[in-house]
This record gives C-alpha cells, structure tokens and sequence, in this order.
C-alpha cells in the first residue's frame, strides 16, 4: 500500500481525494497556487506545497513543478482528481519515468481515449455500436457532403480533441453544412489547438446515461450501475442521479456489458466511465470514454455503498477488486445538484467571490461534497463550484423530497448561486416523471423566461 | 487645506479600509486608523487565520507537520529602503554549492552583480541555476543547503546597489 | 506637512498591515499601530442577522409565512416616559369582548384601572380574562379580535398614570 | 396523510422531526421559548410560535402553551422528539382530548413503561428474562438485606421513576446497604417527587444493547437490529454504533424476539426501544423500554436504510408498516458520537456559550444531525449538545476511520466541546477491538488522567 500520495488538484475533488487517503492511512500532500492559500484542501492534508501562482497553466498544470514536489516530498503515488493533469497521457508518462505511480489509466490506454474520433473506430471495431458517422476527421467538403446524404440530416460537427461543446455545430439542411463545418474548425483550432473535426448522425431528445466502471490491473472488471447526466447546460452538467428513470434492468445490463466489453478491449485499468447516447427508442450508442473519476461519481457511490476513489487508490496500489459482478446491489437513489457560483438570472455568468456566509444541509441521506466555508473566496482563475450536494433516499421520489428540504435549507451568503435553479428543476413535473433528456434545461430556461 | 482635499481624503476612506483620519493643521497631530473601528456591523469573531484549522490530531495519529509552511513568517520582515526578496520560481532542491563539497555561490555579506549565480534548484533531475536579477548586496542566506522549496518562497535576503 | 504627505501615509496603512498611526510633530510624539486595532480580533462580516435566513421557496412549495412572528416589529418602538406594553402571558385566541357582538372590554384613548379586565385569552378551551395590572391610559390595541397571539406578544401599548 | 404537525421540541430532534415532514409535504409549527429565538428549529419550519420564557417549565413542558398553539395553528398532530413532553402520559392524553394525535404510544402503555419496576415485573411476567432483585419497591431495611443475601452482593438500588444515574447506588457489602437505600431514596425524593427505590443485582462489566422496534396501529412489528449504547459517562451515553461488536446472527435474533414479545404484551405502537443489559457470558436481561424516538437512532437509519421518524410519522397516521421482518437487512457499520458543549479537560462540565465559528465535516458516509451555525447560541437553559456526527461504512474498521477523519475535519471554535474526547475513544485499542462496556469510559477518563 502507498504511504504517501501526492493530490494533484484543488477544492472538493482535492478533499474527496485526501479524505479517502486518510481512512486508508495514507499521508497526503497537497499542493496549491498562491490564489488558493486559504483553501481547505491544503488544511486538510498533511502537507502542503506551493506549486506556483494563480494561472492554472503556470500551478496546477505545471508539471516541472508537480513532479519535483513529488520528488521532494517523497510520495508513492499522484491522484490527479479531475481535470486539470487527470487525462494528460504526457504527464502519465513523466509519473512513470520519476517512478510514481499515477493513479489512473496507463499513457497509451488514456491517449487512445482521449482522440475521440480514434476511440469511437476503436469502440466500433469491438462491436460497440456508435452513432453512424464519419470513420475520423473530415478531409474535404465533398466527403462531408456525401456523407451527410448517406446518414440523412440532421447531422452535427464535431471537433475531434476536447469538448464542452466548443466546437459542436448542428446542421439540418445541406446549404449550411459548408459554414457549420468551417465555423467548427476555426472554433476548434482556437480552443485545442487542432482543427480537426468530425460527423455523426445528430439525435434530437437523447439522453446522456454513462456507465461507471472498475478495473483492477489483474483483469477483473466491475460496471457500478449507469447514472444518468441528461440536465446539461451548454455541455456542463447540472444535475446527476443514479439509477436512471425508466431504465430497465435489462437495459442496464446491456449497457453494463458494453461499457466492460469497451475497456476490456482498451486494456483499461482503474477507474472509468463510459459514455452513451440514449435515443427515444432505448437504442444507444457509445460516446466516449472518460479516464478518471468524474465530478458526479457520489452518486453511484450513494447506491452501490462503495467508496470509488479508496478503489482507485486500492488498484493502483496493485490490489484485486474485493468484490465480483453479481455482488454489485443497487439500493435506492441518488441525485446530485451541482451548486454553482454563477448567477441564473443573468445567463449562469460564473459570479466568483467571497462567500460571507455558509450553511450546508444535514440530516438523514444527505451527503455534501465541499471545499467551501464561511469566508471562503471562490476565485475567478477555476470552476465556479461551490458544493456538490447530494442526496440519497428509498425510491427517487423520496431522493427528489429530500433533495427539496436540503436545497431549501442550504445558506450560501455573499455570491449568488444555482440553489434556486435546481429547485426549479425539481420541481418541474416532467422532471418528476423522469423525462428527461439532453433539451431539458435549455427548455426549462425558455420557460422561466417567458414566465 | 479647502474642500477639494478634504474630499480628497473622504474619498480615500471611501475606498481603502482606513476608518478613521484626525487631523490638526498648525501643530501638526494626526490620527489615522484602519481596520473595524468603534461601531462595527455584526461580526463572528474567528480565529486569527480565518479559516479553519486542522484539529490537534489525538495520539495515535502519526501526523507530520505541513513540511513547507513555515517560511510565511519570513514574509512579515518589514522591508527597508532598496531592501527585498529574491524568491524561488520554482519547485525544488536548494543548493548554495556547484557540487557538494565545494563553496557556495554566495555568502552573506558578499556585491552579486546581475547575472551571477546565486544557487541551484533541482527539478526534474535538472539543475537549474538560479541567477541575480539586479546588482545587491546578499543580507542573508534564508535557506539551507539541500532543503526543499516551493513556489515563491524566499530564498535571499538582499538590498539592490 | 501638505495633503500629499497624508494621503502618502494614508497608503502606507492601506498598503500595510499597520492599523493605527498618531503622531504630533513639534514636540514629536508618534504612536504606530500593527494588527487589529481597537478590542475587535479578526473578523468575518456577516448577514446583518447572523443567522441563516429561509431561503426563497420555489414556485410549487406552497408555503406559509411564520404566522406570529410580526410583532417583532412592534417591540422596536421607542418608548416614551411611563409608556409600556401590556404583553400576552399566555398562547392562546385573543378577543377584545366577553361575547361576540358584545361592547370591548376597552378601547384605544380609555382610562383603565389596575384589575380591570382588558380582553380575553382563550387555551385550552379555557377564557382567560386578562386584567390591567396598573392605572393606565390606553394608547392603542395592538391584536386585532380573534386573532391567535403567542407568549410574550405586545397586546395593549399604553401609558402608566 | 396529516396535513400539518407541531413539533413540540427544540434543537437537533426539532429539525429532524421538520425534515421528515418535509420531506412528507407535512407543514410544520415550531414552538421556541424566548431563549431559543435565534435557532435553527423555527428558522426551518413553517410556522414557529413563542411558548413561554427561557425556563423549560414554563415553554417547552408548558402544557396549556403547547396545546393552545396546536389549537390556533390547527395542527392535526404532535411530535414530541425525545426529552421535555416525550414520556409524559398526561400530555398524551389531553393531545387526546383535543383531537391531535400525538406522535407515539397510547398514553397508558406510555404510563406502564414509564414505571421502570412496573415495566419490569410486566415483561417477566411475560417471559423476558430480567435481572434478580426486588419485584417493586423496597418496603424495609430487612427485606432488602434479606434479598440481598438471597440474589448476592454487589447489588444496585435504583429510583423506580425517573433515570440519568441519579438515585442510584451500587453496594458491595451488608453493612453499605443501609445507607445506600437511604441516599438513594433522598436523591429519588429531590429529582423525581418520589422516594421508591428497588434492587437488583449489580452486572459487572455489563453491555448497553437495545433493540429497536417499530409497531404499527395494525398489529405489525418489526425490530431493526441492535444498538451498542455501552459507551456512557455518568449513564449519560456518549457513543452509539449499530450493530454491535460482537454479537452473532444467534443473539441478535434472540435480542430481537425477545423486544417483539415485550413491545407485543403491552400493545405497544409506534417506535420504541428495549434497553438490554448484556454480561460477559452474552446472557441479556430486560432493562426497560424508552417509549420514544432515541438521541441514538441515526445509527440505526444509517445500517436498514429506514427513515424512523418517517415510519414514526406514518404509523400515527394509521399506515401499515411497508416492511416484514425479513425485508429488513443491515449493512454495513455505524457510529454515532455525540459533540457536546462539556470541556473533557474540567470534568466534562457543560460549557454554553457562543458557536464563533462552525464548519461540519462532509463527504462519502457522513451525516451531521444539529441546529448548530456559525454564530448560534449554546444556551445553558437546554442540554449541551452540539451535533450528532454520524459516520458508517462497509466495516466497522472503515467506520471508525471515516469518523476519525470526520471529527478531524469538524470545527468548532468559541466553546470547548468533546470533539478531542471522541478522537481518545476511537483510537483506543480496546475500543477498536470492540471490547466495550458500561465501565470503559470512566477507565479510559482515569487512564487519560493518570497519563
């Protein structure tokens, strides 16, 4: 087992990390820019290192800097978090060249991913149905054309590195498929650096349902249930739960299979999750694959009862998977809100600041993930996440009430936030059926605009 | 003093966080304070650092110390004239020597002239030399040789020449 | 020493973790102040009430504001020489005449004697007569008829005679 | 369903009684005497009424408030949480006449078992194995001295009303025995209003073990395992797990079954909890039952997954229970420990005061129970305590070090509390093998002081 890991992120993801390693024993060090100074997560470790100032290229991207406060620290081990280093097969490498073990994926697997164009052929040779499309990037208009006839329109470009939605154009008729693709390119270039994009079929309602899996690095693999990430926002997602509403249980085996037949195939390690597209006929189709632990993984951890990032730190560390397929139970249902600093009545702009006063919700299944205080800046140069609030109950209408109770009794004073949003979407009676998909919010908003 | 600089002043207590200015002309007296002053909003009162502190751990709980904290202190000095720091850039192993055994770069005491270098940090296996910004005078040495540093911590105490 | 001076040193306690500066110049006399002046420690400002206030409700929590907690405003009035209140000692339905239809007990502008009886609070099925328990003018009846009032809530704004 | 619910209590249990109507679409009416004007409690309700002045006698005991305001408010029932109303037959019944049901058994099984000496010849009577000693109140000096003889010392003599460790004396030898039951019988006058005392014989190194139980108005009753309440200071209880270290499958069934007949002889309904004593040859003896939700039944929600003021709520509004005996499975391991305004360094004296600053620990398997914010009065009319920490995990190794991490996180600045005594329990050795008893917190106290 390790004995001393290097949390190479900040705010809640950084505390998750630390709070994980000290139920295992294991020493921490943290690191932190000079804009995170007064951050929980360095309180909480049991070292901290300055690792540069407030630009994250120039701190937590810093990898000289990461890698020699490793060094000089003495860890075994670096938990990149999310974000930030967590899916840059470089700075994989450098971990295994300075002999630290990186608590993730292997270089090649994660840089095989992280092309999703690639990953997607990948997929598809495995016999993971995707969404049909062009086989990698686009090479001319003539192609292009000709490919959006075979498919049939609607169809949607793509940019072939990163997402977030830069990048992204959706084309209904034939006439704009020149300019969408050339408004794309020039989007993707600025924002990755890398022109490249692709196509695929666009489907209108789908849902965002991704799978949770484990690999130990003696082969065996686990799928922990799907969660479902439909209410998005310009590409963010807003709100997550698991299960999934309507889901059945023999959906969710095919999609577990999938997703573990899809990183069997990669020779994947650790943990990941596998993203599909869910269409209005319960037809999916892979997306991509995410190589590290995510944002909404509570939720699962909510209704499997298992800790994913102590199983993370546990793989790495070379152990086998404590537990086989059929032990896996689902119980109950998990939502998480993702309470954000950004304010909803002017367009979600992120609103950083001080927040003056905090109050986080307590009681039965209630669970926050948080690096927030009374007192606490949330800074302009990261995410404007203030918690992740979550909760758990019975059935999910009894998660939706408590969910109700703690929105309304949670107290962030000083910067506004998404608290007010997520009772609106709790609210909503579709939402309450389970309909829900990739349009929800987007509908939601027009809603409370023209009310 | 007319209006204009007493407005002058008013404006300055507006936005700095100076509370209060007394003043008397002839005989020169001046008061000038900062910070919450008599009548205050409502306040919680914390700990001086303001943000919570790590519990004392219990016994049993083997913990080590923050590693690299302490030399936040040495940022409290009052700097004199041309007096100032010259801090790590980056993220290390200090050496004051060429090679073990041999002298430091600089001691205390000693004219660097701009250019020259000062220590070594190593990162990465690379050694990289630290070299002086300006022509000073090296006041203090504030680290030891082969210690650990992070990013802007102090390293030299020195005065520009 | 001119207006630039000031506004120098001014910036000096904005720009520094110095609080406090006095100083008298002929006979110089300087008092200079680092840390937080006056008795007030380090502070984080808060919500004039400091305490968490209920969020909004969102459209479809039907919700029903806090019914008694009005008369929190009724306790903030300055009183005057003699003047009080006459509060509820016990929760209960407040009625200003011993039957419906019948004359109040009292009304605003009335003298009242010590003993006399002022209205009716009703628990538990119970008619609690409520007496004047001093010679008083009453200013003005604060319940209205039938209306629920909780412990310690202003009833009868009156002056002592 | 009720429509809206008193809840005729303050502090924690307040706010828990307030989340469960909540999440039931209940509105709620808080009371507050004039001390508790800024807490938590009436901040989260619907409605909070002002009963009476600082002085529980007068406010939160004060019957006619307490009624005239379920009266004016319209309220169809009464929670009464623990402590204050809780056990008190007389308020059950006039809730009774006033048409508000009150949340708990029937007034006359409330009575019954509120006599602890009655109590306990009914549940012999019924087969519950009891501990030897007096079939009521000690009559004569030589009936005692002859029962003594009878059972053998040590013996204990205790008040027959009320509990907490007042009235109680333990007696080794003959000549004691005397005196024992006359400063017992004073200690009885001057805290319950009554003289009688009773004897029994005095288990050394004896466990606290309950078992909770849930009855419907239809005759339905389930128990939901065990609880570990060993760890106690003055017979006030400090830690609570569930299950319990150490008890088979065997036992807690038999535990189980006895509580079911017991609760099943008086009538009982709704939640209530038989207290057991368990000696080193794991034979368990009745003690008596607590006709109310406990401080304690966290732990319990967090093993079964069951929400107990929830079911509480239910059972008073005539549901049945939705659950049979063998529906009901613990998982996993639970600790509660309660944070207490008592300075463990000055004798555990209660220590009120302001809360300058409050930030509860968060993240995977954690629950925070308590009215307590940054800037909240600790005041000295009510008990001390601050929060209930709840921490479960898969084991109870996993457990206790996610509570360690926890109580490390936990800040609470302005009061001493006994976050640090907690931190002395978890990582003590006997405590960790589980080797728990009535004794072990004063032998840890002395073992702290004579370090």
């Amino acid at each position: 087992m390790f004995r001393k890991i290097l949390v190479a992120n900040r705010g809640e993801i950084a505390l998750r990390v630390i709070r994980a390693c000290k139920e295992l024993g294991i020493s921490t060090v943290a690191i932190y820019s000079e804009a995170d100074r007064d951050s929980l997560h360095l309180r909480y470790a049991d070292e901290a290192v300055c690792v540069g100032p407030a630009s994250p290229s120039k701190s937590y991207l810093n990898i000289i800097n990461l890698i020699s406060t490793a060094t000089i620290t003495g860890v075994d081990a670096i938990h990149p978090g999310y974000g930030f280093l967590a899916e840059n097969p470089r700075f994989v490498e450098i971990c295994e060249t300075h002999n630290i073990k990186f608590i993730g994926p292997a270089a090649q697997v994660m840089e095989m991913m992280g092309d999703k164009a690639r990953a997607k052929k990948l997929m598809k040779e495995h016999g993971l149905p995707v969404i049909p499309g062009s086989d990698g990037p686009l090479t001319s208009l003539e192609e292009a054309t000709r490919l959006a006839r075979e498919i049939g329109y609607p169809v949607i470009i793509k940019a072939a590195a990163g997402g977030g939605g830069r990048g992204m154009r959706v084309v209904y008729e034939e006439e704009k498929l020149k300019q969408a693709i050339q408004t794309a390119q020039a989007e993707a270039e600025t924002s990755f650096g890398q022109p490249e994009v692709y196509m695929e079929k666009y489907i209108e309602n789908p849902r965002h349902i991704e799978i949770q899996v484990l690999f130990d690095e003696h082969g065996n693999g686990v799928y922990l249930g799907e969660r479902d990430c439909s209410l998005q926002r310009r590409h963010q997602k807003i709100l997550e739960e698991s299960p999934a509403p309507g889901i059945t249980p023999e959906l969710r085996r095919a999609l577990g299979e999938a997703a573990l037949k899809g990183a069997r195939a990669v020779g994947y390690t650790n943990a990941g999750t596998i993203e599909f597209l869910l269409d209005e006929n319960n037809q999916f189709y892979f997306m991509e694959m995410n190589t590290r632990i995510q944002v909404e993984h509570p939720v699962t951890e909510m209704v499997t009862g298992i800790d994913l990032v102590k199983q993370q730190i546990l793989i790495a560390a070379g152990e086998k998977l404590p537990f086989r397929q059929e032990e896996i139970k689902l119980s109950g249902h998990a939502i998480e809100c993702r309470i954000n600093a950004e304010d909803p009545e002017k367009n979600f702009i992120p609103h950083p600041g001080k927040i003056e006063f905090y109050h986080a919700p307590g009681g039965p299944g209630i669970r926050v993930d948080s690096a927030a205080y009374s007192g606490a800046e949330i800074s302009p140069y990261y995410d404007s996440m203030i918690a992740k609030l979550i909760a758990w109950g019975e059935t999910r209408d009894v998660a939706i009430a408590r969910m109700i109770r703690a929105l309304e009794e949670f107290e962030i004073i000083g910067i506004p936030s998404t608290i007010l949003f997520h009772l609106e979407i709790l609210y909503d009676s579709a939402f309450r059926k389970g309909k829900v998909s990739t349009n929800f919010i987007n509908n939601l908003i027009n809603e409370l605009h023209s009310e | 003093m007319d209006i204009k600089d007493i407005k002058e002043l008013m404006m300055m207590l507006v936005e700095t966080d100076i509370t209060e200015l007394n003043l008397e002309s002839n005989g020169t007296k001046i008061v000038i304070k900062k910070g919450f002053s008599g009548a205050v909003q409502p306040v919680v009162t914390v700990t001086p650092t303001a943000v919570p502190v790590a519990a004392p751990k219990a016994e049993g709980a083997e913990i080590k110390p923050p590693a690299l904290e302490k030399h936040a202190e040495e940022t409290e000095r009052v700097l004199g004239p041309n007096q100032m720091y010259i801090q790590a850039e980056i993220v290390g192993t200090f050496y004051r020597a060429p090679a073990p055994g041999e002298d430091p770069f600089v001691t205390a005491g000693q004219t660097v002239e701009p250019g020259q270098t000062l220590c070594i940090i190593e990162a990465m296996k690379v050694m990289n030399e630290i070299e002086c910004p300006v022509r000073a005078k090296i006041l203090e040495v504030l680290v030891a040789d082969a210690q650990p540093v992070e990013y802007g911590q102090p390293l030299f105490f020195v005065e520009k020449l």
